[in-house]
């Protein structure tokens, strides 16, 4: 029977090009008009090691691991059995190492790439292998290959199509052998697509959103939406500035801010703990700014180039004293680009830190989108000119006070890290101290008329609401369709904090609920729990750096019914 | 001279009588009044401490931040309208302290900001524990047997990293702290003008007598100039020469190094965003 | 009727030494047999403004601030009527200012110490006043300044005599008018007691915990605690550092640690915000460390010399990543003292940091207590000499390896922050990470089995139950006991997390619900829901940086039944 | 020379080959061996980079802390228990970048630590980023028109605070890398050792070949003690002169200054705390 769709891992050292080939394979199937998807485990380590890839190749829309593994690619010979749990009877191991016990088929990668000159073709030779094996014609590796290398001349280009085209032609003989069981269709709607990563529709919502400045120290996943702002910054008017550490660039991120330039910080965990206080600044200062917190394990140095969620309570009650905040946290790309536009509309809305909540499985994934569709961002303009008498905290009923800015008005603009009056002076009024509390606190009044519903996929009529959160979205999705019960559905929140109230109907009306999260304790069960006194008795979690797989959720929801 | 359009009406300043924060304030007025600064085009940074509310009791725009942490938020509003005058004014604690990496950055990054410390050798707001610039020997409720750390001497160090101007004044002389003042403002480049002020309350070894004399002024001959006589000087610690120590003109501002700025000079938060759309639209017909 | 307490407030600017009356008027009342307590509210500046000390003087212990004023001594005109939202009838105003309308008397305070030498002899006159208006004999007061100011000499300890003579002859005429509503009857019991401030209390429970290590950054309100440790270090073998900042000062306590010695540092929100990578760091490295985390209002600067309670979710979440935590929270000096010992051997039995949270109100208050009982505090010693094979991070069922240190033992010690092995090297063994975070979260099976009960005040059969925390300990009781009904009681948490499962069974016996706490969004009630489900209706809540008083919080639990 | 003391048997070395970084661990385990330390009484101390890696390659004790923050655990360790040997080691970034304000106030406190800093010059861990000793120009993904922050000269602002030995060696020379580590290890004091190392991943400008033609060995007749003699050296920039540049013999370490060792130089991890109760005894038996 034909399989839906095909896994490929490779698996070689760091410098070997791993996630090169997933790059390749993703943009070459895509431009094809199939549908693909690739994410990566890395180790931290620039050179040696064992790192992997996974490529999905479909007829369907694919965007979720698999447990499942159809071909593998081993680069290096301690790959061959890395995955031998993932393994099953059909798994082809296409590999220039020997193999005992599984289906394989000698393929000399390194050997060859030597002979066309560098060890480093032998990624293009399985990328050729790869496409040959799922029937895609060579032209389009060929003219990936034309584009991707056509700064660096004629020789380079050459080397790389004579590598492609050795692994193009092993897949002719090894299909011989290995009966095909995908069969791609190829779809004009697909290849008219964009093939993306997480950082580019975190980059391209803060573009769309209108980004002025960013400031970041570097830091395993989060730095990739700064490198995306820092290549196109000087075309759009973006500074992005490298700080000596989190703490500086947070503090220049609300500088730039309160002089009115949209600005955002990207971090990881770690990271983020020093830009707490500044957080906690941009509360009371009433200072709009976008953290982009991706996500990785912890605590400490943990696991820096892998991909945990627990760091929601961590954006939920950083910073000290009371002041409110969202958290937004995308599922896919479409969420990202999206939520990240309307995290810079609602911080200057609202004049309080939007979190965009992401995780390197989130960063590092490939797959394409549609084009995203601009008409759906707002952009507004929330500054005020200022007359003589502005008063930067003025008191009313919403708590949001008109925003000036610097030197645009007659007045002046004191932006204050004290309890202050409303002009934004130091005050030891200690009435006035409990009406400026409060004016921080309505802010939610108007944001929680905003909120953004979960997304309910599948039948209403469930039985088993299964619910999760940010990257697990086209996981959990893939596995509900998997097990194709009529009884079970999903939830999932892009926007996790405040959490829009229809929520409380949802999980009112299941049978039984479940959750899955990437962390050890179940954080979003415990603010739900915390939300509407509903406790989520099943959790479906994982903390061991991987993102879960789609039979993996699928079983475990499984076990539940 | 008349100083109503930097001064405020009925304002209850915090600083003890006395104290040298107030011929600070004084000297800052004087020197924005005769640049002719206007107030709304200015905007005063501070940090937490004692001289960190100075900007409260200025008739202008201010960013009143963390401790420690002013330089930063400074670099970024002025790099995001350098049409603006940034000031950035704090005590030796937030800025050599708390603040010591973001000072060393920022002399490194070179903004067009004016940098005053309030240099009073001691942290006062929170009642008198040590700073990096106290003397050792300097006795606290913590530092009982008198501070042993080596002061922190912030002109050496800024001269170590070539910083584009390098002042220290002694608020005793309010005029000459102004004209340095003037100068730094005027300066194109991070200035940092170190002012030694006593602090009535809880430094009784560094008082007005005191740095009176153990300070002495430049002779009108010394070339600012020549980075090693600089550092020199630099490092003389008693008596602690006043004035401008170095200078260094040769130094591009952060902003100017800034590609945004290379072709247009209009601030960035006045630019429109719509070519950003067609942007991501083009983004989408490349191929993958 | 005669009051069972009197309540004086004394009013002035900084500098006029305001406290130092309260610390005056504590210190002699209490020698002489009655009962005193002192809460201070001040201005975040150290001259002018306006800050006042209440006084309690009772034949009952008092520990918490009264609404009531009987007496006010203004040192500053401005002063004279800024209370006046609690003066009752009876309220008399000592005053060297004229008084309109209120019951008043006038005393020249600064004209006579200005006579005498100098304006700040007015707070001794305005002590002798107050001694001689509560009838206390002089001699306890001229006892109290020749010790306090023999190391001045001779013609300072007179013309402080003379001052607090003249301050206590007024009290004589006055009394012929002011007919006397208190009455005190020493007791020998009370003089044999000590005064002592929140920050005595944990510095002594730090120095009999068996501190070695505090690194510090200075921070309002919680310094003191570094000073009494400075003061003493160098007697008890206890160096004590400023650090450049609070990540200096957390690192220096996380490697003094490591080292062996016995570590702590006390800061408060904004300092504590930049300690919170460190904190994930000792929650990985498993390198025990006592965090004094000494609450004021936020967010950023906020009321610095104030008081609240909205750093505990802080406490709880801080830190990327996931590890196990403890929290104290003592209601009283006594706890104080207790909780803090203990907090040393928990963080070194349980490898995991230990929080001890008070705030300003419980930092600055005065009031005596019986000599500690040392038999109380456990010290035991939870490091070994290695061994050649020695592992730090030995997997067992507890989740705690044996700790060693560098230099004792023949094995290595090797404190490390990423995922590890049992060794202490990084690892990406991805199986042994799910074992390694399982480590971590087992020690909660430990710590569960030691948890301190909440304290339940008044009788078992309430209907109504008043939960609080912290600092209100004092306040609450006392409310409790002001409301007299047989219906109400209390139920204070010292430890606050985690919190004992007893709890469960306390509030479902309850038919309504309170809870008291210094912040804006209740965030003791909020754990509770999350921990037992349990949802809390009732807040009583107060964030204008000043303490509850006893009238308010037995007014607003008037207000529930 | 046998380093079999000091070698772990089957590490998986994370490094890239040919990175500078090999000879480092070299120079440093060559110089423990020669220096007859006890792997028991050592501790390594570092943050997060791939320098900051070496300590899991030795056979000792480590404290592999945050980034950044190394010297503050260095300085802490060192101080409760002064019997033990403690160098710190880490990168570029995170010694002088996310650590700026602890390589400052360290410097102040002289502990008696050895500080090793492998100069790439780039984050390597992170993939290429400018470090603050990144040169003019240095183009990375994220400086795409090339760095223009003035380079951070550790040397001279080292000479500026007055630190007590202060060296920098080239790791293409690894028997004088490992000489000056020596030295550095037996002097009393904070000792600075910048080591410039070629990251054969992300920075292909300041390769071997490039350290090696632009530095250069101190003469021998070079006087370390004079400190402006020693800034100006300091100051060079090309060549970059190699060995110990000062040393400042008059400053008193950490450890010493503290009073608890004043009398008694029993590491405070020893002490018993047995006076503590009687202390809290007579503290309640005293008057109020
Ligand atoms: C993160 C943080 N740590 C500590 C403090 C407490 N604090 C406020 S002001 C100050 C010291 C001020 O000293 P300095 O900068 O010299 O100013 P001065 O009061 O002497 O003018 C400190 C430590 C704080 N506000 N924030
Ligand atoms: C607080 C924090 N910010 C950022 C990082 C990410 N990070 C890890 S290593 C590194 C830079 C390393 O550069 P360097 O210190 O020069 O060491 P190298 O890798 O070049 O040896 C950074 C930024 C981190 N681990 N922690
Ligand atoms: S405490 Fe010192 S620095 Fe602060 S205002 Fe008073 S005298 Fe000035
Ligand atoms: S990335 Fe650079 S510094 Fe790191 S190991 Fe590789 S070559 Fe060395
Ligand atoms: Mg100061
Ligand atoms: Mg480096």
């Amino acid at each position: 029977m034909a399989k839906p769709n095909i896994s490929i891992v490779i698996i070689g050292e760091a410098g070997q090009g791993i996630n090169s080939v997933g790059e390749i394979l993703v943009k070459v199937v895509q431009s094809y008009g199939l549908y693909a998807f690739a994410w990566t485990e890395l180790m931290s380590r620039i050179r040696g090691g064992l790192n992997s890839t996974q490529i999905i190749i479909s007829n369907q829309r694919a965007r979720a691991p698999l447990q499942r593994i159809d071909l593998l690619v081993p680069l290096k010979e301690k790959g061959v059995y890395h995955h031998h749990e993932q393994f099953t009877n059909e798994t082809m191991i296409l590999s220039e190492f020997p193999v005992n016990n599984y289906n394989s088929y000698q393929i000399p990668y390194l050997k060859k790439a030597r002979e066309i000159g560098d060890p480093i073709f032998a990624n293009i030779i399985a990328a050729g292998l790869l496409i040959g094996l799922v029937n895609i014609p060579f032209e389009y590796l060929k003219k990936f290959i034309v584009r991707q290398f056509k700064t660096k001349g004629e020789n380079v280009i050459n080397s790389n199509i004579i590598a492609a085209e050795f692994g193009f032609n092993s897949a002719i003989s090894i299909k011989k052998m290995y009966p095909e069981k995908f069969n791609g269709i190829p779809n004009d709607d697909v290849s008219k697509e964009k093939v993306i990563d997480g950082s580019t529709a975190i980059a391209l919502g803060a573009i769309a959103g209108g980004v002025k400045f960013l400031a970041a120290y570097p830091m395993t996943p989060s730095s990739g939406v700064w490198t995306y702002l820092a290549r196109v910054g000087n075309e759009l008017d973006i500074i992005t500035e490298q700080a000596e550490d989190e703490i500086s660039a947070m503090n220049m991120g609300l500088g730039a801010s309160y002089a009115g330039a949209r600005a955002m910080v990207t971090t990881s965990g770690g990271g983020f703990d020093l830009m707490t206080e500044g957080l906690s600044l941009a509360g009371i200062q009433e200072t709009p700014i976008v953290v982009h917190l991706a996500q990785r394990p912890g605590p400490a140095t943990g696991l820096p180039t892998r991909t945990e969620q627990a760091d929601l309570e961590l954006a939920l009650y950083a910073g000290h004293g009371e002041f409110p905040r969202i958290i937004f946290a995308p599922g896919n790309y479409e969420q990202g680009f999206y939520l990240t536009a309307l995290a810079f509309d609602w911080t200057e809305r609202f004049q309080t830190p939007v979190f965009v909540l992401t995780d390197q499985f989130f960063i590092d994934s490939l797959y394409s989108v549609k084009p995203f569709d601009l008409s759906r961002i707002k952009i507004s303009n929330y500054v005020v000119e200022t007359q003589e008498d502005y008063e930067r905290y003025k008191l009313n009923e919403t708590g949001i006070s008109p925003r000036g800015i610097p030197g645009y008005g007659r007045g002046f603009v004191h932006g204050d890290c004290h309890h202050h009056d409303e002009n934004g002076h130091i005050s030891e009024d200690l009435k006035l101290r409990t009406k400026m509390v409060d004016k921080l606190m309505n802010k939610y009044r108007a944001i929680n008329s905003e909120l953004i519903e979960p997304e309910l996929v599948g039948t209403p009529d469930y039985e088993l609401l299964v619910l999760c959160w940010g990257s697990n979205y086209e996981i959990v999705k893939e596995a509900i369709r998997l097990i194709n019960s009529k009884n079970i559905s999903m939830l999932h929140f892009s926007q996790v904090y405040p959490i829009h109230p229809v929520t409380y109907q949802y999980l009112k009306k299941a049978r039984k609920l479940c959750m899955v999260e990437n962390n050890a304790t179940g954080q979003m069960a415990k603010l739900l729990k915390l939300t509407f006194g509903i406790n989520i008795e099943n959790l479906i979690l994982k903390y061991n750096g991987l993102p879960f797989s789609v039979e993996e959720v699928a079983n475990r929801i499984g076990n539940l019914i | 001279m008349t100083q109503d359009k930097f001064s405020l009406k009925n304002i209850d300043i915090a600083w003890c009588p006395g104290c040298g924060n107030f011929g600070i304030l004084q000297a800052l007025k004087d020197a924005l009044t005769e640049l002719n600064i206007k107030p709304e085009k200015l905007v005063l940074v501070s940090g937490i401490g004692q001289a960190a509310k100075l900007p409260h009791y200025v008739r202008t725009n201010f960013f009143n931040g963390l401790h420690g942490r002013y330089l930063s938020a400074a670099t970024a509003i002025k790099a995001v309208n350098p049409e603006l005058t940034v000031i950035a004014v704090s005590g030796d604690g937030c800025t050599y302290g708390e603040g010591g990496n973001h000072f060393i950055h920022t002399i490194r990054r070179n903004p067009d900001i004016t940098n005053i410390v309030h240099n009073n050798m001691v942290y006062g707001l929170t009642k008198g524990q040590a700073s990096p610039t106290s003397q050792i020997g300097f006795k606290t409720p913590v530092q009982i047997d008198g501070v042993f750390e080596l002061p922190f001497n912030p002109i050496s160090i800024a001269v170590a990293l070539d910083a584009s101007f390098v002042a220290r004044t002694f608020i005793g002389d309010i005029e000459k702290t102004k004209e340095i003042i003037k100068q730094a403002i005027t300066h194109k480049g991070y200035a940092l003008v170190d002012i030694l002020q006593p602090c009535v309350s809880f430094n009784k070894v560094n008082t007005y007598a005191w740095f009176k004399e153990h300070t002495y002024y430049l002779e009108d001959k010394y070339d600012p100039f020549n980075r090693y006589e600089a550092f020199k000087k630099a490092c003389e610690e008693d008596p602690l020469p006043l004035g401008i120590i170095y200078k260094n003109p040769g130094r591009k501002i952060f902003e100017d190094n800034l590609n945004v700025y290379r072709k247009d000079k209009t601030p960035i938060i006045w630019r429109d965003i719509e070519k950003r759309m067609s942007f991501i639209k083009e983004f989408f017909k490349e191929e993958s």
